[in-house]
């Protein structure tokens, strides 16, 4: 309840401000909303929507899977930390751009270079912070782990993981946003489609409302996402935890 | 008197950046009583946002934009500055010799879908029955990788803005055909100025005298520089290139894009061409317009 | 009867530690071990008992394998030829999973357990009512009471117990130390407990290695010949007595 | 040391691969140092790099200052939590390039809209990692704090900003790089300087040297950073861990 | 003594519990606490012992103030008029900054003492050689033992103590159960000391109040006349028998 309140209250705010500012400097909600809906009934809206939730995805499983493994393997172990920092300090302030471009002329204008791209964009950064994760796990309970011979997998599962949730819950909040953040240039520089090429076209011909239509549809995902998927199952994963009074 | 202040922004790469360094280097922005403050910025869209955030007067950009805006109640107005378009370019040794030759080759097509010499191109293929969006493989991107990918042999063959095809020109690929000649055939007599130095109405009225003075000073520098290699070598740093032949190719495709033709033609033309274009690019392009608006275009009081 | 067993039972447990340093943050380095050399055969309860701090929990990690960074040796064989031994740890703190039940926490360390072994064991140390119920909302005592199950559960070959049953009200202790009588006869589990408490010592072990102030080496060895069922009140005081005497008892 | 030679290692990795790929798709260390050596002659390089440090430097303060605390109140109070969720879940999922053209429609081409702009991409991320961090506070040390009647400053200074120590070292982490990856946006779009600028404009011309020159040289300032300040730092915030075996 | 000095002062703590529940996680409630009456006046020190997981944790929680959610109320007065009382508490884990110094924790919760109130408090703790070490580098006795050292440093009017000789042996418990009579007649601290010991709650309480098994009600108070500094052994003894007989002591 109290969210949707705070939801409302965002809307009432952008409309006052679109009219302070005047809908050339601000479109309003009600003209995102008819700019959503014709870009829906023309069917634009889906294809774009869906292509660029396909490389979203793509992006997010790699760089997930590859920069957990790499983070906690960086967390627990002093020389891969040492060898892998500089890597990872190179890799995280190369400009999203230079990535791209990179991608883009080695692997050629394909999808695959685009995917390859978001996910090496994002993936320093969910080794940043799973390694933080790793390195505060508690090595009580590991040396419990050890005495009671459990596995890799138990101790995967049972003892480090629980540990990393809150680590990789933010990880993946941050990772999807940026994500979706580095698709957009991806598709602006070289994809003939997405939620990115719309806006980077849009831009050209500063068609604010049709920026705004796509943009507040990706928002609305995320929402849906988050409060149908995301937020439940976080209270499941943490129903150990006290309620703090 | 003290010089009168006119706040530009423009694109380091672009051609407006010539030009000024031309006026620049000759004092003629001074000889006009004009004290031009510019802002360089990376990119086109960089531009666009600078003229509405009210952080420059005058900037480059298209009529269509300018009508667009009018059409949300935005008051700008155009005056002609160049009338060069985009190219098809291929390699030296590619079969592709004629329009039809594109079907089913790869073709990279900068500045998106909605970009001018790309809907010329598709309407003259139209005519002779290639639908180039469904009958070729299309890549959108940015032109510089685009260019790039071209050199690489990646791309059949690339549509880009003139500067990039007279870069790749200069590199030794062919012209397979120039925008401005497929015009007659979609029935446009002239080669109508596409771009134009764009500024708001009300400020246009509160110092006429000023935007006059101002074209006029441009006008001269697009005349030396048409008219002088060594101006091109003043140039060459901006564009990235210095070797004469390089330079010679750019001041032939410069000079073709500067417009000569009196105001009331350019309008006529623009026109047209909206119609063409209104039909090619839908309401993604033009909005619920149906006809150029009003007032588009600037007319000096003289 | 142990002694019985004990002979031309090889040993299972042979340890020699001698020295053990820790550097601390500071970068200064202190020794907490000297000279311990210990072993035990299987079924044999050995009771440490020592002043705080002086390095019994340190000696335990040794045993257990979790500290390796020492000057010795631990050899420690399995029941039988299996190998390595199962283990079973009690440690100071209750080391549960706090995501996880107290059921859960139970079925992790002792996968092959049943579930009625585990009904068992979870009514034997009164925990019944808390199966379902996570660490976080369990008095220390309770997380105590679990962390020995969960030791327990395992059936160990080895088991290694700090201050099991300390926070535990006096009566509850008295039962679970007939309870850890009970594991150690059936399993002939081999047993290091560490303990303040005389009674503990007395009760359970074997024998008592004395440890000293820090750095901890060997005082003193009361060994104890007489059965753990057949420990008379007047006998256990008697043996209480003689370790406080040497030196580890409450007086002054 | 291990750095060092992982660094060199990375070196040649990249030689290599110009070798391979040829100059064109991949321009060496030599003609990059070259590059840069020369913009850093003519001292383009310095007041580029300059002025988009103080780009960063500025977004940096104040997206950590605002994000920590906003993180902290919404990881520790259910109700901020509620209310500023919806908020955060759109200020996440907002293209960047949507926040950084209304930053500078309504604040007009200036500094200040600039660092806003980046400002305000960085702050959900802040808020996201210092809220998970919030959300994992040991509660006994919260409640030794009170029965000590621990005041205010004493409480955050010395019980929560240890715990949140690693949540803030990633967000810093990651904030860097993120607000690096915003300004060369910003830049892009509406500054007529610094890096993103000198790096838009050569992409316009597709210099990679120049790109890449300029890349390294940040990525080289941000290795040195890492090196002689944040690491003996880490170090020695973190003394109080045990070594792991 | 204590008598004397008791009659005519104004009750320093007066704690009433009609009621608490826990909600577990699981979403089922159980009552911990049923009718707790308790006065304290200044300077009193009440025992309290229980059968593990009764809920004797949760009273000292409700009186510090860390848990308001009961049906009950809690007041406590400070020394003359001094409000808030200074509170002083050992939780049942020793809750230490790990990322401080023995020697800060103290500082920390104790801002007011000198340099030279630590370095005595430490060393009447035999913590003189870890003021530096951080609290990882310690055993859990040192730790507890860092715990009791700070609750002593702020001087209280109020001392809660939950269990604070667990994991110590017995002589140095000895020694500082000595320390605590001497820490509350000078300060007058009201104290309450939650223990499994009997030698605790008789060598130091004014009252001993016995609770059942969850929810925990008061079964029994046995209160000790005998001013602390003039209890002989045997009196102890027969007062512990007392206590064992009410149904909290170690035989079945
Ligand atoms: N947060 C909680 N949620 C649910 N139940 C709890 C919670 N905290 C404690 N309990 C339950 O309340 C009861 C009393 O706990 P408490 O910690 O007060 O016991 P205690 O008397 O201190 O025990 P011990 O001697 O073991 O320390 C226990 O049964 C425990 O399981
Ligand atoms: N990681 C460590 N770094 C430095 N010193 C340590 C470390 N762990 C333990 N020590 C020191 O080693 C000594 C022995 O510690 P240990 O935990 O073995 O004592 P203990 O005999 O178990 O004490 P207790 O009865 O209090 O549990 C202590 O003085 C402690 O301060
Ligand atoms: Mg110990
Ligand atoms: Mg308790």
């Amino acid at each position: 309840m109290l969210r949707l309140a705070s939801l409302a209250l965002f809307l009432v705010i952008w409309l006052v401000g679109t009219f302070a500012l005047g809908e050339r400097k601000l479109p309003g909600p009600p003209a995102v909303a008819a700019t959503i809906v014709a870009e829906a009934r023309s069917g634009a809206l889906f294809a774009n929507v869906g292509i660029t939730l396909v490389r979203v995805v793509l992006a997010f499983v790699l760089a997930m899977a590859i920069g957990s493994a790499l983070g906690l393997l960086m967390g627990r172990n002093r020389v891969a930390d040492r060898l892998g920092d500089p890597w990872l300090v190179v890799l995280l302030n190369l400009p999203a751009l230079v990535i791209i471009v990179l991608a883009y002329v080695w692997l050629g204008l394909t999808e695959v270079a685009a995917v390859a791209a978001v996910a090496v964009n994002k993936l320093p950064n969910t080794i940043v912070t799973v390694r933080e994760g790793a390195r505060a796990l508690d090595r009580g309970l590991d040396e419990m782990g050890r005495v009671f011979a459990f596995s890799r997998w138990k101790k995967l599962r049972h003892i480090v993981l629980p540990q990393l949730a809150p680590y990789l819950a933010a990880a993946m909040r941050l990772g999807v946003s940026l994500i979706w953040k580095i698709v957009l240039v991806v598709e602006l520089i070289g994809r003939p489609n997405g939620v990115g090429f719309e806006i980077g076209t849009a831009f050209q011909l500063f068609d604010m409302p049709r920026i705004l239509a796509y943009s507040c549809t990706f928002v609305l995902i995320m929402l849906a996402i988050e409060t149908l998927l995301v937020q439940p199952l976080e209270r499941r994963a943490s129903r150990w935890r006290l309620r703090t009074a | 008197q003290a010089a009168d202040t006119i706040r530009l922004a423009i694109l380091k790469t672009g051609t407006f950046a010539w030009e000024l360094a031309v006026m620049r280097a000759h004092g003629l922005d001074q000889a006009a009583g004009l004290d031009i403050q510019s802002t360089e910025l990376a990119t086109p869209e960089a531009v666009e946002v600078a003229l509405n955030a009210g952080a420059a007067d005058v900037i480059v950009s298209d009529w269509l934009w300018v009508s667009r805006a009018r059409q949300l109640g935005d008051k700008l107005v155009f005056y002609p500055y160049s009338s060069a378009l985009g190219a098809v370019m291929v390699p030296q040794d590619s079969s592709i010799r004629t329009l039809a030759d594109l079907k089913g080759k790869k073709l990279a097509v900068a500045g998106g879908p909605l970009d001018k010499s790309w809907l010329l191109l598709r309407g003259a293929a139209k005519l002779e029955g290639l639908d180039l969006a469904s009958q070729a493989s299309i890549a959108y991107g940015a032109p510089a990788l685009l260019a790039e990918k071209t050199l690489q042999g990646e791309m059949d063959a690339t549509l880009n803005f003139w500067n990039f095809c007279a870069a790749l020109e200069a590199k030794g690929m062919r012209r397979l055909v120039g925008i401005d000649d497929l015009l007659p055939k979609l029935g446009i007599k002239g080669r109508p100025a596409l771009l134009g130095y764009i500024f708001r109405e009300d400020w246009a009225q509160a110092h006429p005298r000023l935007v006059d003075r101002f074209i006029e000073a441009t006008r001269q520098a697009k005349e030396r520089l048409a008219s002088s290699d060594e101006e091109w070598q003043r140039v060459a740093p901006l564009l990235g290139a210095n070797d004469p032949a390089t330079l010679a190719i750019f001041r032939t495709r410069y000079r073709q894009g500067i417009p000569r033709r009196p105001i009331a033609q350019e309008e006529e033309d623009a026109q047209a061409l909206f119609s063409i274009l209104a039909n090619l690019g839908g309401k993604a392009l033009v909005g619920d317009a149906t006809e150029l608006a009003p007032g588009t275009f600037y007319k000096p009081a003289s | 009867m142990n002694d019985a067993l004990r002979a031309g039972v090889s040993a299972r447990l042979e340890l020699h530690i001698a020295a053990k340093q820790y550097v601390a943050a500071s970068g200064a380095r202190h020794e907490v071990l000297r000279e311990i050399v210990l072993s035990l055969g299987e079924g044999e309860v050995a009771a440490i008992l020592g002043p705080s701090g002086c390095g019994k929990t340190t000696l335990l990690r040794i045993v257990a394998g979790l500290d390796t960074d020492f000057d010795g040796s631990v050899t420690l064989a399995g029941k039988g030829r299996s190998h390595p031994p199962k283990m079973g740890m009690v440690f100071q703190e209750p080391r549960l999973l706090p995501w996880r039940t107290v059921e859960q926490n139970l079925l992790l360390a002792a996968p092959g357990a049943s579930a009625a072994a585990i009904d068992r064991l979870l009514a034997d140390f009164g925990l019944s009512s808390h199966a379902r119920h996570f660490p976080g909302e369990l008095s220390l005592g309770l997380a105590r009471r679990v962390a020995l199950a969960r030791a327990f559960a395992v059936e160990p070959d080895i088991l290694l117990l700090d201050e099991p049953f300390a926070s535990l009200d006096a009566r509850l202790a008295g039962s679970l130390r007939h309870e850890l009588a009970k594991l150690v006869s059936r399993n002939r589990a081999t047993t290091l407990l560490v303990t303040h408490d005389v009674d503990d010592a007395t009760e359970l072990a074997d024998r008592i290695f004395l440890l000293s102030q820090r750095p901890a080496r060997i005082i003193g060895i009361v060994p104890i010949e007489t059965p753990r069922s057949l420990r008379s009140p007047e006998r256990l005081a008697a043996i209480g007595r003689d370790v406080i005497a040497r030196g580890v008892g409450p007086e002054r």
